[in-house]
């Protein structure tokens, strides 16, 4: 019984590649993301207001530390390894410190479809990941240079997109708990899996334009792609099973530490860090990063949580 | 009717920089503008316009020689050398001509 | 408990008055507002059938006239107190006179949200309330002017998107009954608060717009768009009170009376009245009157509603 | 209790025909078209997987070989009686012996609605029915000629929207079975009438700008248009009928060869035949059959069923 | 291949007045014209795009001269003192020039 | 800043022959344009824009004069017959030039 959904994705993808006349506007592609990022969310804001929040400060505090050891990690890699320029390496950092909203949701479908729980208020720490690898991306490039226009900088991080959508979502949810979002239900969870398939069929679509770029950056690209998000996932299954998270939490920890930015981070390297070429970074976790994940990483993430779990009791 | 000799200046580029722009313009005293969206290709590869990050845009601008000939240096210094751009200029007769001039300008 | 759907416009507001890159394109903008307005006729048209409508004449010929006395208050208003030229005081006067569907919506969520029931009715005076204040608008701008094209005018009107739409569901809710319309209840009803959820949103982000012009109009206009919709509501709820409706019906046609067009109308001044200046008719219902609605009118029209009704008994 | 979907059609219908300002987005369109396919290709693939694949061959064969008789009868016809030139008979040809996907899918909501039973797994000849006649269309107006380049041809038609979000959805629902596509069917199985209502509106607006260009090409077409879906709906049942089909199965076999393509055929000639005129096609297919079909075909066509059973036992 | 000269005339403006101006170029002998949906700004403020009543059109028409100072003219006359538009006019040359004629001036 | 004078090359054509064109594009060498989705009227009638059927594109190319005329010759034999299409050239000063000159020409 295979998840249908990332047979939508493979279908965009095949669809693409064979140059088929399949086309999803751009319009819808906004409305489908606002929706799952409304969902996700909503969800995890109602599961927030039954927290205590003064007992997950630790665990923020710890998760966001991921966000800024992650593209330390990758940066030297990138940099002499890899044998980027200096402003390259530090944005594709910051695309893997970040992290991918649409791969959660494949995880989060992942779960609910072998009925495994998780800590309902993940979505905070997307929120929490989101940001600080885009702050060390800049500083990796640039130094603590009075060039960058920091207020222009924080404006374009949390104020883009994704960010006000997920916040806002967790404030309604927060504030209107369990019982005042009963009837948004229908639309915003009954239907979460239809949208994240469509999501995901237009995801296959773009994707495979990324695709194209791939043998023009070569190997070091193709391998960094499919590393480091194995690296991400260990260290986010590892620091999960150290916070001591359900094995389902766990996998989302793992998984969201393994997946890369393709909105957030590099909208705000256009701005902030535009020398650094965006079609490098983008093959990377668009064209390589985002379909392994979705295929291939969410299951093994699964399983290595497991590992990890028992490995630490 | 009289009619007055203007300059159109053509920008086609990154979605993305819409904001930066529309900041960009506000300081040179640019409040005239229009922009629609586009899909395209050039030196960076095709962008199918199929989502945020691989739509362009193209903004027209009606104004005078000197102001076009500002902005176009302004583009020239801050985003050409790393940003997916193209830009040209073009004459063009209008109607209501006051409109096309900045504040400064007139 | 707070109704989550006024948080996503104010969410909405937020995120446009501090210029995030959130944005919804109208092809959206275009899907939402069409399904809410099938939701209303539909569920209208159904009710509609069920009643026998020359007992509804009396209803029927009042409430239009509200449509036509609302638009004569405001005019001398606008004109005297105002100083605005005529044919701004004539275009204000038909936006107020007219109604808005969507603060209509929000109305009838916030009444199923507390279990009160009301006509089902009303949609009808939806249709009835938006068409009567512009041909008086049209008529004080201009008086009985031969200039005046009343064939085009008419068809702007009768044919202008809202209407169709409105009418259209109405008719069908109509012919096919209750029986004939629960395949259609999945989408339009079930779905009718997270459609609604997320075009607030979008009307956030469109208010926020018109936010930013209120300076620029000064303190009468903000007065009369906070002011004329409480007269408004008191004349409905009145009206309401006498025409013995339920307390539902008394607030839903109180929120009629106090709405304020901004699209019909809008349109058909743009043709008819060219000369009115769109910018400021549009600050006063969409900047002011439809957030005031929104947030604070409508709970406060529920409680007048019970007053007036207390009053007249 | 009439269906109210045929109700959005006429809506459309009308409010383009009085040149309303109503419009629904290209984009709009997209979206609702491809979760029809999707709905259809994924309910036909669940059902497909439980079938013994061989056992359905020669339904296979003959059902495909109705898809070349029919533009075979149709070509002398529009040319010799027609008086059509060579390109529009072939052209017009084809597009009848072709299908519509979305006159199928009313067909299915007219059985729903009465509770008809079908062969669930009719989606493939869906499939199976769109291409021949595109290749028919082109011999009849080219011959076995050299310049064609079939290559692209095959392309175009095997690669079409239509036909790969129709075949992924099959091949989806196939791998996933009924119980993997249990979280999909919120969206795409219990809104299918509610999104099916949405694009018979939008259908009923582009159907009115080509009932204008009906009255330009005169009564030949008019009658064309209104005969040959009679005598498709009247193969296509006896096929069913011999086949042993159900009497809905017969239904929608004598609907698909009734029916007329719109999307697939004009696009394909286009490219292949570029010479005939794509008006004077869609004149017929969308103008006249379309609107005959969905509003009296198919009904007529389930009456014509059941005689055609009758008779042949 | 031959090429004519002709005009092209560029008029942005809102677009709630699309209907009445396609009425206006039917009246006017116009029968070739595309429009392109666009946002922007201007002495009216900006339009964002994001609903009908923000929204703006690009219309183009490819004409000879009389017809384009005709059209202008007319547009002059009823929209521009009262509405958000500009226009301009270009020079262009076209390749299937019985195209760009209207029938009056055939 | 130097500024070069090159051709705009303006289509105008059914949304269904996006990808021919794009092909050829690709068999002509050219590598940069740019496309908007457009309604429109011409002698084939209305084209609404509300469906893929009768939505229009509206490409633009900058390039030299030379390239400008090769591909106005390969759109005159191959299209103009059949299709609904126009196009046209015009003068533009464009900023980055070597982005307009295909590699044949350079
Ligand atoms: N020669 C050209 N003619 C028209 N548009 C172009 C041309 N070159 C580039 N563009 C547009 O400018 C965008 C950025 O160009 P580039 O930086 O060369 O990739 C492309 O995506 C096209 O939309
Ligand atoms: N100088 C200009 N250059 C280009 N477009 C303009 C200019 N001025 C105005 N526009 C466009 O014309 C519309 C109406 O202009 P206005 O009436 O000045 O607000 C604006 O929303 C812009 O899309
Ligand atoms: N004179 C014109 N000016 C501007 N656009 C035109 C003109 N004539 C035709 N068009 C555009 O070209 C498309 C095809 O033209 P046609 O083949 O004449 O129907 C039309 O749908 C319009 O978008
Ligand atoms: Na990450
Ligand atoms: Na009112
Ligand atoms: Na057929």
């Amino acid at each position: 019984m295979k998840d249908p959904i990332i047979l939508f994705f493979v279908m965009g993808v095949l669809a693409g590649v064979m140059r088929s006349q399949l086309r999803l506007p751009s319009q819808i592609y906004d409305l489908l993301s606002i929706m799952l990022l409304l969902t996700i969310g909503l969800k995890g804001g109602v599961e927030l207001a039954k927290q205590n929040l003064i007992e997950l400060i630790p665990q923020i505090v710890v998760i966001t530390s991921l966000g800024i050891i992650l593209p330390l990690i990758a940066y030297p890699v990138l940099l002499h390894l890899g044998k980027f320029k200096r402003v390259d390496s530090a944005s594709i950092a910051a695309h893997y410190g970040s992290v991918s909203v649409g791969t959660f949701a494949v995880a989060v479908s992942f779960l609910n479809a072998k009925g495994i729980s998780y800590e309902q208020y993940m979505p905070l720490f997307v929120v929490l990941l989101e940001m600080p690898a885009i702050f060390i991306g800049i500083l990796l490039a640039r130094g603590i240079s009075k060039e960058t226009d920091w207020k222009e900088v924080s404006h374009e991080i949390f104020l883009g997109k994704g960010v006000v959508v997920l916040m806002g979502g967790l404030l309604i949810g927060w504030i209107s708990g369990d019982e005042g979002i009963e009837p948004l239900k229908p639309l915003f969870f009954d239907q979460f899996k239809g949208i994240l398939a469509l999501f995901l069929l237009e995801m296959g679509l773009v994707t495979s334009a990324h695709l194209r770029s791939l043998k023009r950056y070569g190997l070091f690209i193709l391998s960094f792609g499919l590393l480091m998000p194995l690296l991400g996932a260990l260290m986010g299954s590892l620091i999960g099973g150290l916070l001591n998270l359900t094995p389902g939490g766990v996998t989302l920890l793992a998984t969201l530490s393994a997946s890369a930015s393709y909105i957030a981070v590099p909208a705000a390297m256009r701005i902030s860090v535009p020398e650094a070429n965006p079609t490098l970074s983008l093959t990377a976790s668009l064209g390589i990063t985002f379909p392994f994940n979705v295929i291939l990483g969410i299951p093994l993430y699964f399983w290595l949580s497991h590992q990890v779990i028992a490995f630490l009791n | 009717m009289i009619v007055y000799k203007r300059k159109l200046l053509t920008i086609i580029t990154e979605s993305g920089l819409e904001n930066a722009l529309k900041r960009d313009f506000e300081r040179l005293g640019i409040h005239g503008y229009t922009i629609v969206s586009a899909r395209g290709a050039g030196r960076r590869g095709e962008r199918l316009g199929n989502w945020d990050g691989s739509t362009n845009i193209r903004i027209e601008i009606v104004c005078t020689e000197e102001v076009g000939a500002e902005i176009a240096q302004h583009l020239y210094q801050h985003y050409y050398e790393h940003s997916g751009m193209i830009s040209y200029l073009s004459d063009v007769d209008v109607l209501r001509p006051n409109k096309f001039e900045t504040p400064d300008s007139q």
